[in-house]
């Protein structure tokens, strides 16, 4: 199988997670955009691996994922203490730390 | 190759028709239909090639990942995004990846994305919640920051330094298992290993911190 | 005890550590004074061991030139290892002491003199706080250790790192009272007394370096006693240029015209300091130095015939300064400065000797008179001021006799010890007048003459002010009058016999008439080099008359002074003269301004120049590093425009970063 | 296409079709299990009308839910609302498919596996779909709704995510005594060592603990308390939907028992029989019936723990998962880390 298939794949998904992160304005939402885009890295990561056949892009991967949970964790517990001040999830309302 | 090509198309053409009629799967699902029965036309030798397959799921990968995106309603982007996963676990099977395709599946789908539909439900946002969306400018910018990334990255891969189509066909015995993967974290990487369980803890940590209602 | 000589620098180094370190607080005042007397009375009694045994040394043959003086020479260990010149001139400094008859006169004068100051001290003192007591004799210590190393010193860095140990005791010690003012007249506080005293002998330390490098370059060494065997290599332009600069430093030590005024300013330090280090050791640093180079100076008739003129010049002008001061310790500065100028003279000539030995007597009587001046001003409780004493005869019996004493020798009365000196000096200058036969040192011994008529004249009024007469001093002062305690007391004795015998040490031939021989001066004369200079060049009759004449000349003075200060009631003119004196007597009282002088030409342009610095430094340099934080802070308020708090916005931004560098990137 | 492939798609195919069979009639007849015995324990008769001992009382089940009207009801998200009930049911059944249920065994001159899937890593893929049971449940209490369920749905993907961490880490003891994430090398291993239930007893009754939790049953059936919320995340289903949850919580029963057989109770192992010399074929068939004894044993543990243990309240649920079982399970891992230390497992 060709990697270089793998490697559009992640590019294209990741991609889409820049532009919904952007575009989007509901926090959980921006969070699993995040996801995404962690995702596609894990994605190139394992490509690259199997290219040229070193564990050390799946052990990369590995630390991805543990980065993305603890990521998660916390972005959640946030985006919770966020609703229970404002009644919002929305990160255009939660624009007070600005000069 | 043509194959991905031809699912780009056939995002945009969805990408499209969203944007005409939001709120509405039908279309999707038979978009999605359409190009099912067009890849089987296309090329009967491929049904059993692995390239089939992976474009197959490449193809739901983007709907996925396009839906999470646009669909309004949290909970069901969560969905999407569950079916992302496992799409993406499925291409780890392919790239030989077996443990990281099951991780994938625990972590992602079993803890995280669990977690995602649990802040949902907790918080209950109704549906005009989530339709807002960015600011005009910002939204277009985003786009053609989007396009230009992926054009960018499509140039960057096409032409990679030597041999852009690369195959190094099977691995070797092993490669990717359970066995393996330990092996490298509990020599090579142990300090990355820690490091990994410490971050773990002190997220953990500050989620309880940051969700209780009053510290005393 | 030649073996012991590294001791005798370190015994007070020693002691100056154990009361420096642990004396405020863990020593009791006894035990502080004990300490400190007991480590000068020890190198003391080295030196003494160590000069007795030097005798039966049988002299270096390597010696050339001087004849062949024993020399004893230690070498402690390795100072500076800087390895050798492409010549292949050894420049490895090594810290050691030598010892020869120039040193051993010198180590037994400062040791013994300074010994019995310490005792003096210890009564002197006795008012100061715990704290002050260990300062003052760790200080005291510190200051012995560095003399006997200037002075044992058998290489020039060592003997400098002397020279400028002695400075820095004397800026502590001159600054001792650091909280006091000391001129009223012209605000000038202890501490500023002694930061110009140290000032003036920096000044001069500059040219002892200078010296030293020259000598270094010149002669590949710094080893003395090398550089003196080469002296006569050197050609007469180095030994010039060499001997020069070293005489500038010597000028600061010594308080030599231009630099002397840092001196009559040290009385501001305690009155056995005045003694010690203003008086009998350290100001004779200089002098020391230049009779230790004398065969360098020998090659240099330039550098000569400069000494001996300043030396004369600062005489002269000092002992006119010194007939109108009224404060009891400026006299007495003033006359050790113009002594100090008479053995400069006498180097100048070429009597090494009787620089030395003027050198030493005067280390009898000057210390013996500021001990003395001590006593009165303890006796007074701080009063210096000569219209408020007078007729102390009867209250304070002793010091009156001792200081008597060394009126009479320092005016040069026979048989006391400065007639002698006094009298070598001169000779010397009239013989080498009457060798060279040049008018200028006819004037330079006229000017001695004159010199010795004045300090006759300023040391007997001074004496009639204090003791003779009516008491002038206010009510109150004078009943609780006392003589000084016999710790103060006893020194000053044993300095009294000192001052009133020493003069013997060397009684000129003629005078002895070849039964009493010139002790010192033939135990000098292999180091000094003095084979081109006889004293005995001119007839024994001239001497004769030459002596009769500076000893009328002396007389002279006496008489002068008794006839304006000796009537008693005090004729209301002189008092009225000193209160508000008026021409040439104000000049004189206010020293000629010279301090105003140096205040207007060098001073004041000099803080002009540090005013306009500091401001260039406010306004410039402050300025440009202000417009840097201002400018800083402008575009900081103009980029917090940008963080609008928008998160969206944010990974906007950082997303477009992305992009335009994976362009540059992958272009 | 080349015959191997082939062979195996056959071979799976058959497999996945008996196995479907099997599963379904087992959930079918666990109703009618469920019924009896707890008509037993509370000493009445039971359904006992259609068929002889009520033995066709599933298929009438079965049939009056086909037909009965699906209500669907307008305030439900609908996509998800019908989502749910699969993605509930789904997961009960793949687990399933890597418990080996006997040895292999020859026939027709190929040696087949009596299991599905004889993948390594498979523990991994059981931890895997278990989890995906939360979905079902939280969906199902989200897409309808009503606080009823809203609440169902919270306390099960709550409940679900505590216990899902006992059993890992119940389950961690089992990997590290056997080496392998292979469940048949799980079970070749116990056929060495003996079951690991002997000496993993802690790990034993917290796996039990955390399925009971997993299954949503008694006495942690808190998502579905009808005493508090209606009928929990199921209230607005109704028809062939409800019977989903239903069927799936049966399925999960069985999936849960099977596994707890695997891991602790030496699967398929009979002591002994080795020494009986049987042939193969008839070896194997005892085997099968052992593991569905077991199975059945643990199936009947469940129905009675119902019927005795009264439920849990919500803080108890928690700090039993927390602070009691999370902490047996690591000292748990130390013991089992230190048997396999001294090379005795």
């Amino acid at each position: 199988m060709r990697v270089e298939f793998f490697l559009l794949m992640g590019a294209l998904l990741f991609t889409i997670g820049c532009v919904g992160v952007l575009v989007r304005r509901n926090a959980i939402v921006i969070l699993m955009c995040i996801e995404l885009m962690l995702n596609a890295v894990n994605l190139t990561f394992a490509a690259f691996a199997h290219e040229n056949q070193s564990m050390a892009g799946q052990v990369f991967v590995f630390f991805v994922m543990t980065v993305a949970a603890a990521e998660a964790a916390v972005g959640l517990a946030i985006v919770i203490a966020l609703f229970r001040r404002r009644r919002t999830t929305d990160v255009e309302d939660a624009s007070l730390m600005r000069w | 190759m043509e194959l991905l090509l031809g699912l780009i198309g056939v995002v945009a053409v969805f990408a499209l028709v969203r944007s005409f009629l939001p709120a509405r799967t039908l279309p999707a699902g038979a978009a999605l239909g359409a190009v099912a029965v067009a890849l089987l036309a296309y090329d009967y030798r491929e049904l059993v090639g692995l390239e089939f397959w992976s474009g197959l799921i490449g193809f739901v990968a983007i709907m996925s990942a396009l839906m999470v995106v646009i669909h309004p309603n949290p909970m069901v982007s969560v969905l999407f995004l569950i079916l992302n996963l496992f799409c993406i676990a499925l291409f780890f099977l392919i790239l030989d990846a077996q443990f990281l395709a099951v991780i994938q599946v625990i972590i992602y789908a079993g803890a995280i994305m669990v977690l995602f539909v649990f802040v949902v439900m907790l918080l209950n946002l109704k549906t005009e919640e989530g339709l807002r969306l960015g600011g005009g400018p910002q939204r277009s910018g985003a786009i053609v920051l989007g396009a230009a990334f992926a054009a960018l990255m499509f140039y960057a891969i096409r032409n990679r330094g030597e041999a852009p189509y690369f195959d190094p066909g099977p691995s070797g015995p092993g490669f990717g298992t359970a066995r393996d993967l330990g092996g490298l974290l509990f020599t090579r990487y142990q300090f990355a290993f820690e490091a990994a369980s410490i971050l773990l803890i002190a997220a953990m940590i500050g989620a309880v911190v940051l969700a209780k209602r009053k510290l005393r | 005890m030649l073996r012991l000589l590294w001791l005798i620098p370190l015994l007070p180094f020693a002691g100056f550590l154990l009361n420096g370190l642990l004396g405020a607080r863990y020593l009791s005042r006894r035990a502080v004074a004990l300490v400190a007397c007991a480590a000068v009375l020890a190198s003391f009694a080295i030196s003494v061991g160590a000069v007795l045994e030097l005798h039966n040394l049988a002299p270096a043959p390597a010696e050339t030139g001087a004849g062949a003086p024993v020399r004893f020479t230690q070498t402690l260990f390795e100072w500076m290892p800087m390895g050798t010149t492409a010549e292949g001139a050894d420049l490895t400094v090594r810290w050691g002491y030598a010892l020869d008859p120039l040193s051993a006169v010198m180590i037994l004068a400062v040791t013994g003199i300074g010994f019995l100051i310490h005792v003096y001290s210890i009564g002197y003192m006795e008012h100061e706080t715990q704290a002050g007591l260990a300062r003052f004799f760790s200080y005291l210590n510190l200051f012995m250790g560095m003399m006997l190393t200037l002075v044992l010193g058998a290489s020039l860095p060592v003997v400098f790192v002397g020279w400028e140990g002695v400075g820095l005791c004397s800026y502590l010690l001159i600054g001792f009272w650091y909280d006091r003012m000391y001129d009223e007249k012209t605000k000038m506080s202890c501490a500023d007394a002694g930061r110009k005293a140290f000032l003036a002998n920096r000044i001069g330390d500059i040219g002892f370096i200078l010296g030293m490098l020259l000598l270094v370059t010149a002669a590949g060494t710094l080893d003395i006693q090398a550089i003196l065997a080469r002296a006569g290599t050197l050609g007469t332009s180095v030994c010039t240029a060499a001997a020069l600069l070293l005489f500038f430093g010597a000028c600061g030590k010594s308080a030599q015209i231009p630099l002397y005024v840092w001196l009559p300013d040290a009385m501001a330090g305690p009155t056995p300091v005045s003694a010690l280090i203003h008086a009998a050791t350290m100001v004779t640093a200089g002098v020391y130095v230049t009779c230790r180079m004398a065969p360098l100076y020998v090659q240099a008739p330039v550098a000569m015939l400069t000494v001996a003129v300043v030396g004369a010049l600062t005489a002269l002008f000092a002992a006119i300064i010194g007939t109108a001061q009224d404060d009891i310790k400026k006299v007495l500065a003033y006359s050790t400065v113009s002594q100090l100028g008479y053995m400069m003279l006498a180097a100048g000539v070429g009597a090494f000797s009787a620089s030395i030995f003027h050198l030493m007597t005067h280390a009898f009587f000057k210390a013996l008179l500021f001990l003395g001046a001590g006593s009165v001003i303890h006796a007074l409780s701080g009063e210096q001021n000569i219209w408020r004493m007078g007729g102390l005869r009867r209250h304070l019996p002793l010091t009156h006799a001792t200081f008597a004493v060394a009126v009479l020798a320092i005016t040069g009365i026979p048989p006391f010890a400065g007639f002698f000196s006094k009298d070598a000096i001169l000779a010397g200058v009239l013989a080498l007048a009457g060798e060279t036969g040049s008018p200028a040192l006819l004037a330079l011994w006229a000017s001695g003459l004159l010199t010795a008529g004045l300090t006759a004249f300023y040391m007997t009024r001074l004496y009639l002010l204090v003791f003779a007469g009516a008491p002038r001093m206010p009510e109150g002062a004078s009943h609780h009058l006392h003589e000084s305690p016999p710790v103060m007391t006893r020194p000053l004795v044993v300095l009294a016999a000192g001052a009133a015998v020493a003069g013997f040490a060397g009684v000129p031939g003629f005078l002895g008439g070849g039964r009493i021989p010139d002790y010192l001066r033939d135990y000098l004369a292999p180091v000094l080099a003095l084979q081109h200079i006889d004293s005995t060049g001119i007839g024994t009759p001239s001497e004769w008359s030459a002596m009769t004449i500076a000893l009328l000349v002396s007389l002279a003075g006496i008489a002068a002074a008794w006839a304006v200060y000796g009537r008693r009631p005090l004729p209301a003119a002189a008092a009225a003269a000193a209160a508000e004196p008026r021409g040439f007597v104000r000049v004189v009282k206010e020293k000629f301004f010279v301090d105003e002088t140096i205040d207007a030409l060098v001073l004041a342009p000099y803080r002009w120049l540090c005013r306009a610095s500091a401001a260039f430094d406010e306004k410039v340099v402050d300025g440009l590093v202000n417009a840097v934080a201002a400018a800083t802070d402008l575009a900081s308020q103009l980029l917090r425009l940008v963080q609008a708090g928008y998160v969206a916005g944010y990974a906007f931004a950082f997303f477009l970063g992305t992009i335009v560098v994976l362009f540059f990137v992958l272009r | 296409m080349d015959p191997a492939i082939v062979r195996v798609l056959v071979e799976s195919a058959v497999k996945i079709a008996l196995f479907f069979f099997v599963m379904l009639t087992a959930v079918a007849y666990m109703t009618w299990v469920e019924r009896r015995v707890s008509a037993w324990i509370q000493d009445r008769r039971g359904p006992n009308r259609v068929g002889p001992l009520g033995l066709l009382q599933p298929l009438a089940d079965g049939i009056k839910f086909l037909f009965k009207e699906e209500v669907t009801p307008p305030h439900v998200y609908l996509p998800v609302y019908l989502l749910a009930p699969m993605l509930i049911f789904v997961p009960a059944l793949v687990t399933f498919s890597v418990v080996p249920i006997g040895p292999s065994l020859g026939l027709l001159g190929h040696r087949i596996a009596l299991q599905i899937a004889d993948v390594d890593n498979g523990v991994l893929i059981v931890l895997a779909f278990s989890s995906m049971g939360v979905y079902g449940v939280a969906l199902a209490g989200w897409s309808s709704n009503n606080k009823y369920s809203l609440m169902g749905g919270l306390r099960s993907s709550a409940q679900l995510i505590s216990y899902e961490l006992a059993m890992g880490i119940a389950i961690v003891g089992v990997l590290m005594a056997t080496g392998s994430l292979r469940l048949s090398d799980v079970v070749a291993h116990q056929i060495e060592h003996g079951w690991n239930a002997l000496y993993q007893l802690p790990g034993f009754v917290i796996f039990l603990t955390a399925a009971f939790a997993e299954t949503n049953r008694m006495p942690f059936d808190l998502p579905e308390a009808e005493t508090e919320l209606v009928a929990g995340y199921h209230t607005e289903y109704s028809g062939m939907r409800f019977s989903m949850f239903y069927m799936a919580e049966y399925a999960n029963m069985i999936t849960a028992s099977a596994l707890a057989v695997t891991l602790y109770l030496g699967g398929y192992h009979v002591p002994g029989l080795a020494r009986l010399g049987l042939p193969e074929t008839a070896a194997a068939l005892v085997q099968v019936l052992a593991f569905c004894v077991k199975v059945a044993f643990f199936l009947f543990v469940y129905v009675w723990v119902r019927w005795t243990v009264p439920r849990f309240r919500y803080d108890q649920l928690m700090n039993l998962g927390w602070k009691g079982l999370l902490p047996i399970g690591l000292a748990h891992i130390l013991w089992v880390s230190f048997l396999v230390l001294k090379g005795w497992v």
